[in-house]
C-alpha cells in the first residue's frame, strides 16, 4: 500500500515538529523562566497562572479563526506551521516547568556569577543552563511526548506533506479489512519512542509536572 | 537580586513569551467573538450578517447544551476521583520493595504516554466491545449476558477509558509524593503506637493533600476538554449521553460548518473553563505558595533562610 | 521504672558490623548522652533500643523485662528525633494529642494531659499554630511534649540540638537538663558534641566505630580519660598532644596537656613558639602556637595576654595535669 | 518540472487499491506526481470541506459523495469537468450521473456507486425453512430474522447500522423511512418526525434489532456490521452494495460461498429501502492543478481503470457502479454473482424523488441541503438512543422533531 | 587600593526601610566585621556594597570613586557566599578560572593563576574534582579560591562559615586569618557569632535594625561597649544585667557585669542565689544562679567549683569590670 511507504515521511514530520518545538519552546522559555525565578515581580505568580489558565482554552473554539490565519499565512501544511502551534501550546507548560527547576536553584550562585563577572547571556549559558539540565532536559521531553501525541491540531492543519505520525495513525481509526495488525503495528512504532523516552524521565517529570510541589 | 538593571533584563527577556501566549490567545479569541455574534455558515459563503447574540441564544437553549454541561462537569469529576482513590491504593502498592518493581511500574506508567485516539480504540474494539471484546468474552465463559457498555452506560465508559490514561499520572504524582514522606515521621507515628491505618489516616493522607490538590489541579485542565476519546468510541451518543461541552462545539464547527454557533459555543466553553479556572487556581495558587509539606523545617538556626524567603517573596 | 541493660548487643547491616558486641547498663533516671564522632554508631545503638531496629544478636531488657522482640509502641519509650518529625498538618495541640489519640485515651484525659505538658513546656500560647509557623526552639518543645505527655519509662533524645543556632542551642541545653531535674525519669540523649555531652550528662558513654571506649561521669572523663581518644574527644579547645622527645621525658609514649593546663609566659617557660593567631575574646585569650620540637599548640589564658600573630611565647604545662599514653594510646 | 497533486481520500478497499495502482498513471505521465492524503471518513468530510470551504487550497483532488457534489457546485467550488470522447460520459449510469450532475454540467466523475441491498445467509435462510425472494417486504424480513435468531450461537437474524450518523444509521434509516412512506420534510420545510409513517419506521426497526438483532447495535456501522457479517453472525445485513465483494471474498469472509442478494425490502408503497451513493473525484474551483488533475481523474475513473483492475486482481474487484458497460460485460457477471442486484438497487434509487409523498429536497439518504450534516447526526444520536434503549421510541422522535425543527428555524427555512 | 567609603547609604525594600542612613569608612587593608542579630541587615549591606541591589539614596566609593552605579562585575570586589554558591556543574579548576575566563584572560595566564591560587589554599590535589565530592571546608576553600583568583580589591564574606561544624568553624577561621595576613587585602566579613568578630576582627561594627551601634576594635568594643546592645552582644556568655535597687548602688539605670568578671564563692559575697544549673566542663564551669533581687545570672569560674543544682551560692563582681548605662542604655 502506498501510504505505508511513506511512514518514514510522518515518523520524520513527528521528529521535526516534536523537536523543532520543543527547541524553539525552550529558547522562548528560559529567558522567560529566568526572570520570573530570579527577578520575580509582583505580578509573576499572575503571569504565570494566567499561562496556564490558558491551557485550558477549548481548542475547538479557536480551530476557525486559526486556520483562516494559516491560510493567509500559507502555513497550512507546513512542518514550520506545525511548530509554531506546537511552541505555542506547550509554551505555558514549558515556561511553568522551567520556572520551577529554576526556583529550586540558589540565587546565590547566579549573584556570584555576576560577581565574577558574567554578563548576564553568559550566566544563563555558562551558569544557569548547565546547572538546570536535569530539569531542561525532563522538560524537553515531556514536551516531545506532548507535541508527539497532540492529535487535534495536528490533524486539521496539515494535508499530505506535514502530516505527522497521529494523522497517520488516524486514517486507521475506523476498522478495515486487516485493520488489527496495521493498527497495532502503527501505534506500536508511534508509542515505542514515547515509552522508552517518558521510563526515563519520569522522576523528573513528577517534578516538574506538578510545578515542584511534589518533589 | 534585583537591581534596575537586571529587573529591566528580565522584563525584556520575559516579553517574547508573554507577548507570544498574549497573540496566541487574543488575536483567534476576538476572532471567536467576531464570529460569534454572525450568521457565519462555511458552507453558505456570502450570507454572513451581524444577528447579535442569537448564536449564544440558540447554544444555550439547545437541549443538548445542559446535559454536554451536567456530562463535562461528571466526567471531569469521576476520572479525577477515581484516578485519586486508584492512584493512592497503586502508590501504597508500589511504595512497597517486590521483586519486578521496574517492570511494574513501567506497566504501570504506560498508558499515560499513548495517544488517546489509540487507547480509546483499543478499549473499545479489544475491551469493551459486546461481541468481540475482552469483557463480553469474560462474562460469557462465565455464563453472563455481555453488557454493551458504550452504549448502556456511555459516559461511564468513557470516564472509566480516560481514567485509564490518567491513573498512571495520578500514581505517578501520589507515589513521588508518598516517597517523600519523611521516615522520621514515619517512626514518630510507630512509636507513638499508630498502626498501619492510623498512620495511613493521620500521617500518609494528610501528607498527600498537597499532590493531590495538584493532581486535582492538572487533570481539570486537560480534562474539560476530553475530546478524541468520546469522537472515537461514542461520538457523543447515544443521545447526548456522552457529549462534552467540547464534544458540542466541535459537531457545531465541523459536523455543521456553523463558525458562528460554533463560536458562541467556544465562548461559553471559554467562559466555563474560567470559571472553573478562577476556583482552582485560587485552590491551588494558595496551596502552591504555602511552604511544602515535605520541608516545612528550614533549619532556624540558619540565617539566611529568613532574609532569602523574604527577597523572594517580594 | 527505668532502667535498660544491654547484654551482647550487636548490629549489623548485611555484611557491614556496625555494632560488634557491646553491654551497657542505664540507670533509672540516669541522664546518659552517647557521644562519639559522626558515623560511629550512636543514633543506631539508639534505635536499637527504641525498637525501630531489630537487634542482629544480644538482648534488651527495659525494666528488667526482655523487651527483645517488643515493636517500639509497647517499649513505653518516647523519642524526640533529630528532625523533631512533627506532623506539619496538625496543631501543636494535635502534635502533642497524638500519642494519647492512638493509645484510645478520653476526650477530657487528653485535654488535660496536653495542657499540662503545654504548661510545663511555655507552649500555651501556641497550641493553635502549626509547626511551621514555630521557631526552631519551639518546634523542639513540642517534640518533647509529645514525647513527655506518654509519661514514658525513658526519653530517647537523637541530636536533638543540632539544628538550632549557637544560642538557642545553650537554652534548650538547659530546658532540657532542667526537665531532666523535674521528671527525674531516665534520659539517654545522643549528640557529637562533647559540650553537650560535658553538661547534661550524669554518665557519658563515649562510642568509637560501635565499641564504648568509655563510661563515667563527665568529670571522670576530663580528668581521668582511659586513652587518647576520650581525651582528644572531651574538652574544648582539644588536648595539645606531644610524642618522641618531649614525652620520653615523662617515661611515656606521648603526653597529653589541656590548653587550659599551660601556663603562658612571654619571658620564659618549659616549651618556647611562635604565635600563628592570637584569638583576644576579652574574657579569654587562645592562641595558636608552633611550638619547637612539638608542634600546634593552642594555649588558654584567663582574661588578656596581649601578643600578637609572631610573637614569640613560652608556655609551661601545670605539672599535675599532664596525662601520660603508652605505645598502644591507654592512659598510664 | 513535475507537478504534485495532492489527493485526499477515504479509507475504503477501492481507494486504497487504487493507490497500489497509480504505477500505471505515473508511467503514462511522468510529469505529474500523486501525494495522498488518506483519512477515514468522517475526517475527511470535516477536512475537505473546510479547505472548501476557507479556499485553502492544500488538495487538487478531493474524493467526495453524491452528498456534498450538489451543493458544493451551487456554491462554484468546483470545476466542471469536461473529459474527452474516449471517456464515454454516456457509459455513467444515469442515477449517479443526474447525482453528481448540475445545470447539466458533470462536477465530480464516479469512483465506484453503490446502492444498498440485502446480503443474507443462504444456508441460514435454508434452515430456518425460508425461500429469500428478489424483491423482499419488511415483513418477510423481520419473520426470517427472528427465525435464523440463535443467540446460543452468536446467530444474529439480522444486522443493521445503529452507529449515530447521517452517514451512519441514518442513511439506513432514511432509505427505510422512505419505504415506509415517511419523509424528513413537507413541502414547506416541516419536519415531520411527529407523523406517523417515522413512528411506524422506528418502532419496526428497534423492535427488530433488539428481537434479532447483534448485542451493541447501537454502535456498529458499516466496517462492525461487515466484521460480523465475514464471521457468520449475521443472518441478513441490509447495506451497501459494496459489501458484496467483500463477503464474497473468500480470503476474508468466511461465509463467502454462502451469501445470496435481494433488493431492499419495501411496505408495499411503491419505494424500495434502498439508497444512492457515489464516492466522486473532484476539483476544487481554483486549483492551480486543473489539468494534471482532470488527467488523474479521468484515468482513475475510466473504462481502462476498470480493466486494469481487473488484471491485476479480478473482476470480482473492480470498483462497481458507475458504467454500465461494466454490467454488459460477461466476464464480470461471471466473477461477481451480485452484479444483476447491484445493478437493479442502483436503478431502483431515484435521488430526485426519493418518498411516496412529495418533498423539496433531493437525495435518497440524505437531505442535499448544507444544513443536513448536523442535523442528520443529531437526529441520528436519538435513533441511535432508541436503539440503545437508553431513550424511548417517541421521546426519541421528538426530540428529533424539536430539534430539527430548531435548526431549520435557525437556518432560516421555517419561517 | 581597597578602601571603601559607605555615604549617607539609605536602603528600602518599597515601604520597609532596612537601612536609614548609614556612613562608614573601611581603610585599605582592614579586616572588617560586620556583626548583629539576624534580621539586622548585615546581608544587605554588604550586597549593597557588592552592587547585587541598588542603594535607594546614597554614594558608595570605592578607591575614592563613586561606584554607586557601577554593575557588580565592574566593582573588582570578589564575594563569598554563606552557601559558598561553588559552579556544581564545573570542577574546582573551572570553579576558579571562570572570574578569569569571564574577564577574558589568556588559557595560559588561568592555568598559571589557578595553580597559583590552590596551592595558596591546598586545594592542588582537588583540583579535577567536582564540588559535591568535597567536603564543607573544602567547598569553602574553593569559594575563597575562586575569589581571590581575581586579585579583588576587597573580599566579601557573608557568613562564610555558618554552615560547617563546630570544629571546622574553628580551623577556618584560622585559615581565612592566615590569608588575611598573606593577601593584606580590605576584607569584610559578615556574622552573627561575636566569637567569629571577635577572633578575625581589625574593626568590628556592631548593627542593630540597620543602624551603627559602634565600630571599634574587638577589645575596644569588650571593655567599652557603647551601649547596654552592644555590651549584651558582644562576649560569651553574655553580660548580666542588673536594674533597679542594685542598680542605683552605683548610680546608674542599669549595671552589667560579666560572667567572667564575678568572683565566685560558697560562703559569701555581694549577691546570692541558687544554683539551676551547674556545667561542669572541667576547664570551667557556669553556673546559671537564681540570683536573690536580680534574677538569672551566669557566672564562670574557671577550673572547678563543685556545687550542683539546688546549691547555694555567693558572688562579686568585680570592681573595676563593672559596666554602668543611664536610662537610655548608654554607657556612662
Ligand atoms: N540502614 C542502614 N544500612 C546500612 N548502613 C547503615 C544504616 N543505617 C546506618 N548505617 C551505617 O551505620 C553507621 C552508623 O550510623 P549512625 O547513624 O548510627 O551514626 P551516628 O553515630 O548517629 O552518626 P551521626 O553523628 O552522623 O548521626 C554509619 O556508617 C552508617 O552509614
Ligand atoms: N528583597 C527584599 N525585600 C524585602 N525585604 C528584604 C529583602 N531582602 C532583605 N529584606 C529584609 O531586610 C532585613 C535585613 O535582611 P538581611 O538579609 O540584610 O539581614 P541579615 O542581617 O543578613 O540577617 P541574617 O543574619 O539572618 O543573615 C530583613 O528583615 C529582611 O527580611
Ligand atoms: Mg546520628
Ligand atoms: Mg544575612
Amino acid at each position: 500500500m502506498q501510504t505505508r511507504s511513506d511512514y518514514g515521511r510522518h515518523v520524520m514530520n513527528s521528529v521535526v515538529i516534536a523537536f523543532g518545538s520543543t527547541f524553539l519552546g525552550l529558547l522562548i522559555a528560559i529567558p522567560a523562566a529566568w526572570s520570573m525565578a530570579f527577578a520575580p515581580t509582583k505580578r509573576t505568580k499572575d503571569v504565570l497562572m494566567w499561562m496556564l489558565s490558558t491551557k485550558m482554552l477549548p481548542p475547538v473554539g479557536v480551530l476557525l479563526p486559526i486556520y483562516l490565519m494559516f491560510r493567509d499565512f500559507g502555513l497550512l501544511d507546513t512542518r514550520t506551521g506545525l511548530v509554531v502551534v506546537m511552541t505555542l501550546i506547550n509554551l505555558p507548560i514549558i515556561v511553568w516547568m522551567l520556572y520551577t527547576y529554576f526556583k529550586e536553584i540558589p540565587g546565590d550562585i547566579l549573584e556570584a556569577a555576576r560577581m565574577d563577572g558574567a554578563s548576564l547571556a553568559k550566566e544563563i549559558v555558562y551558569v544557569l543552563t548547565p546547572m538546570a539540565i536535569p530539569g531542561i532536559a525532563s522538560t524537553l521531553l515531556l514536551n516531545i511526548i506532548m507535541a508527539w501525541n497532540e492529535a487535534f491540531w495536528t490533524l486539521n492543519l496539515t494535508a499530505a506533506k506535514a502530516a505527522p505520525l497521529t494523522a497517520f495513525i488516524a486514517s486507521y481509526s475506523s476498522p478495515e479489512g486487516l485493520f488489527w495488525a496495521k493498527l497495532s503495528a502503527a501505534s506500536t512504532l508511534a508509542i515505542a519512542p514515547i515509552l522508552i523516552i517518558g521510563w526515563f524521565s519520569q522522576k523528573q517529570l513528577v517534578r516538574g509536572l506538578t510545578f515542584g510541589a511534589v518533589k | 537580586m534585583a537591581t534596575l538593571h537586571t529587573r529591566a533584563a528580565a522584563r525584556l527577556m520575559s516579553a517574547p513569551a508573554i507577548i507570544l501566549l498574549l497573540c496566541w490567545m487574543i488575536v483567534p479569541l476576538s476572532m471567536t467573538l467576531y464570529f460569534s455574534v454572525l450568521r457565519y455558515n462555511l458552507l453558505m459563503p456570502g450570507m454572513e450578517e451581524y444577528i447579535g447574540f442569537q448564536n449564544y441564544s440558540y447554544f444555550l437553549t439547545d437541549p443538548a447544551f445542559l446535559s454536554a454541561l451536567t456530562n463535562t462537569l461528571l466526567l471531569v469529576g469521576g476520572v479525577i476521583v477515581i484516578t485519586i482513590v486508584g492512584g493512592v491504593a497503586l502508590a501504597l502498592l508500589l511504595d512497597q520493595p517486590f521483586f519486578g518493581q521496574g517492570i511494574v511500574r513501567l506497566l504501570v506508567i504506560a498508558p499515560f504516554f499513548v495517544m488517546p485516539t489509540v487507547s480509546a480504540l483499543v478499549w473499545k474494539n479489544m475491551l469493551m466491545h459486546p461481541v468481540n471484546g475482552l469483557f463480553a468474552w469474560i462474562a460469557k465463559s462465565l455464563g453472563l449476558q455481555p453488557y454493551d457498555f458504550l452504549a448502556q452506560a456511555p459516559l461511564a465508559s468513557i470516564i472509566a477509558i480516560v481514567a485509564w490514561q490518567w491513573l498512571p499520572f495520578a500514581t505517578l504524582i501520589l507515589l513521588t509524593a508518598l516517597q517523600s514522606l519523611d521516615e522520621e515521621q514515619k517512626e514518630a507515628a510507630e512509636m507513638d503506637g499508630a498502626g498501619f491505618v492510623s498512620k495511613f489516616i493521620w500521617i500518609v493522607l494528610p501528607h498527600l493533600a498537597r499532590a493531590i490538590t495538584v493532581v486535582i489541579l492538572i487533570e481539570t485542565i486537560f480534562l474539560l476538554s476530553v475530546f478524541a476519546e468520546i469522537l472515537v468510541t461514542t461520538n457523543g451518543g447515544p443521545g447526548y449521553a456522552s457529549t462534552n461541552i467540547t464534544y458540542l462545539v466541535y459537531a457545531q464547527a465541523l459536523l455543521q460548518f456553523d463558525v458562528g454557533g460554533a463560536s458562541a459555543g467556544g465562548i461559553v466553553a471559554v467562559v466555563l473553563a474560567n470559571i472553573v479556572a478562577f476556583f482552582l487556581i485560587r485552590l491551588i495558587g494558595k496551596n502552591l505558595e504555602a511552604e511544602p509539606w515535605h520541608a516545612p523545617f528550614p533549619p532556624a538556626g540558619r540565617p539566611s533562610s529568613p532574609s532569602s524567603a523574604g527577597r523572594s517573596a517580594s | 521504672m527505668g532502667s535498660i541493660t544491654l547484654r551482647d548487643v550487636n548490629k549489623s547491616f548485611g555484611e557491614v558490623t556496625i555494632i560488634p558486641k557491646l553491654s551497657l547498663q542505664i540507670d533509672e533516671g540516669e541522664f546518659v548522652v552517647f557521644v562519639g564522632p559522626s558515623g560511629c554508631g550512636k543514633s543506631t545503638l539508639l534505635r536499637l533500643i527504641a525498637g525501630l531496629e531489630d537487634v542482629t544478636s544480644g538482648e534488651i531488657q527495659i525494666d528488667g523485662r526482655n523487651a527483645t522482640e517488643l515493636p517500639p509502641a509497647k517499649r513505653r519509650l518516647s523519642m524526640v528525633f533529630q528532625s523533631y518529625a512533627l506532623y506539619p498538618h496538625m496543631s501543636v495541640r494535635g502534635n502533642i494529642a497524638f500519642p494519647l489519640k492512638m493509645a484510645g485515651e478520653d476526650k477530657a484525659v487528653i485535654e488535660k494531659k496536653v495542657a499540662d505538658a503545654a504548661r510545663i513546656l511555655n507552649l500555651t500560647s501556641y497550641l493553635d499554630r502549626k509547626p511551621r509557623q514555630l521557631s526552631g526552639g519551639q518546634r523542639q518543645r513540642v517534640a518533647i511534649g509529645r514525647a513527655i505527655v506518654r509519661q514514658p519509662t525513658a526519653f530517647l533524645f537523637d541530636e536533638p540540638l543540632s539544628n538550632l543556632d549557637a544560642a538557642l542551642r545553650v537554652n534548650m541545653r538547659l530546658e532540657i537538663s532542667e526537665l531532666h531535674h523535674q521528671l527525674k525519669t531516665t534520659m539517654i540523649y545522643v549528640t557529637h558534641d562533647q559540650v553537650e555531652a560535658m553538661t547534661m550528662a550524669d554518665k557519658i558513654v563515649v562510642l568509637n566505630a560501635g565499641n564504648i571506649e568509655q563510661v563515667g561521669s563527665p568529670l571522670e572523663l576530663y580528668h581521668k580519660p582511659r586513652n587518647r581518644f576520650v581525651a582528644g574527644f572531651i574538652g574544648s579547645p582539644k588536648m595539645n598532644f606531644a610524642e618522641g622527645a618531649e614525652a620520653k621525658k615523662y617515661g611515656a609514649a606521648a603526653i597529653g596537656v589541656r590548653p587550659e593546663h599551660m601556663n603562658l609566659s612571654t619571658t620564659g617557660g618549659d616549651w618556647s613558639g611562635t604565635v600563628t593567631v592570637a584569638e583576644h575574646l576579652g574574657s579569654d585569650t587562645f592562641l595558636h602556637v608552633q611550638a619547637d620540637g612539638i608542634g600546634l599548640v593552642t594555649a588558654r589564658a584567663s582574661g588578656e595576654f596581649a601578643v600578637r600573630h609572631g610573637d614569640r611565647v613560652y608556655m609551661t604545662p601545670e605539672p599535675g595535669r599532664i596525662h601520660r599514653f603508652d605505645a598502644a594510646g591507654l592512659a598510664i | 518540472g513535475a507537478e504534485t497533486l495532492t489527493i485526499a481520500t477515504v479509507n475504503n478497499g477501492d481507494m486504497i487499491r487504487m493507490q497500489k495502482l497509480t504505477g500505471d498513471f505515473t508511467k503514462a505521465n511522468p510529469d505529474i506526481q500523486l501525494e495522498w492524503v488518506t483519512m477515514e471518513e468522517n475526517v475527511l468530510r470535516q477536512k475537505v470541506t473546510t479547505d472548501i470551504a476557507t479556499k485553502g487550497g492544500q488538495y487538487d483532488v478531493m474524493t467526495i459523495g453524491t452528498y456534498e457534489v450538489p451543493i458544493w457546485a451551487k456554491q462554484g467550488w468546483l470545476m466542471p469537468l469536461e473529459f474527452g470522447a474516449d471517456y464515454d460520459v454516456d457509459d455513467l449510469l444515469p442515477a449517479i450521473r443526474d447525482g453528481l450532475s448540475a445545470d447539466g454540467k458533470l462536477f465530480a466523475a464516479p469512483f465506484y456507486g453503490e446502492s444498498s441491498m440485502v446480503m443474507y445467509r443462504k444456508d441460514l435462510m435454508e434452515k430456518a425453512g425460508l425461500t429469500m425472494p428478489d424483491a423482499p417486504t419488511w415483513d418477510f424480513i423481520a419473520d426470517a430474522a427472528k427465525k435464523m435468531t440463535d443467540k446460543d450461537a452468536e446467530v444474529y437474524g439480522i444486522c443493521l447500522r445503529g452507529k449515530a450518523g447521517w452517514g451512519e444509521n441514518m442513511a439506513f434509516l432514511t432509505a427505510m423511512a422512505n419505504s415506509f412512506g415517511a419523509r424528513w420534510f413537507d413541502e414547506q420545510w416541516q419536519p415531520q418526525f411527529d407523523g406517523e409513517a417515522w413512528k411506524k419506521t422506528l418502532t419496526f426497526y428497534t423492535d427488530l434489532m433488539t428481537e434479532a438483532g447483534p448485542p451493541g447495535a447501537s454502535s456498529n456501522g458499516f466496517n462492525e456490521n461487515l466484521a460480523l457479517f465475514q464471521t457468520g453472525k449475521c443472518g441478513m445485513w441490509i447495506d451497501a452494495t459494496v459489501a458484496a465483494s467483500f463477503v464474497t471474498n473468500p480470503k476474508e469472509s468466511q461465509v463467502a460461498d454462502k451469501v445470496g442478494f435481494a433488493l431492499a425490502p419495501d411496505a408495499g408503497l411503491g419505494k424500495r429501502g434502498n439508497w444512492l451513493w457515489a464516492w466522486s473525484l473532484g476539483i476544487p474551483a481554483g486549483s492551480q492543478k486543473v489539468e494534471a488533475a482532470e488527467k488523474f481523474i479521468a484515468w482513475a475513473t475510466s473504462k481502462d481503470y476498470l480493466e486494469l483492475v481487473a488484471a491485476e486482481e479480478g473482476w470480482a474487484n473492480v470498483p462497481p457502479g458507475t458504467r454500465a458497460s461494466l454490467y454488459d460485460n460477461p466476464k464480470y457477471q461471471e466473477a461477481a454473482p451480485f452484479a444483476k442486484m447491484t445493478l437493479e438497487s442502483i436503478k431502483a434509487a431515484d435521488p430526485t424523488k426519493p418518498t411516496v409523498d412529495p418533498v423539496p429536497y433531493t437525495g435518497v439518504q440524505f437531505v442535499a441541503i448544507p444544513e443536513f450534516q448536523g442535523i442528520g447526526t443529531a437526529v441520528g444520536q436519538q435513533f441511535s438512543a432508541a436503539l440503545a434503549g437508553t431513550m424511548s421510541v417517541d421521546q426519541a422522535l421528538q426530540s428529533a422533531q424539536a430539534l430539527t425543527l430548531r435548526e431549520m428555524t435557525k437556518a432560516g427555512y421555517v419561517k
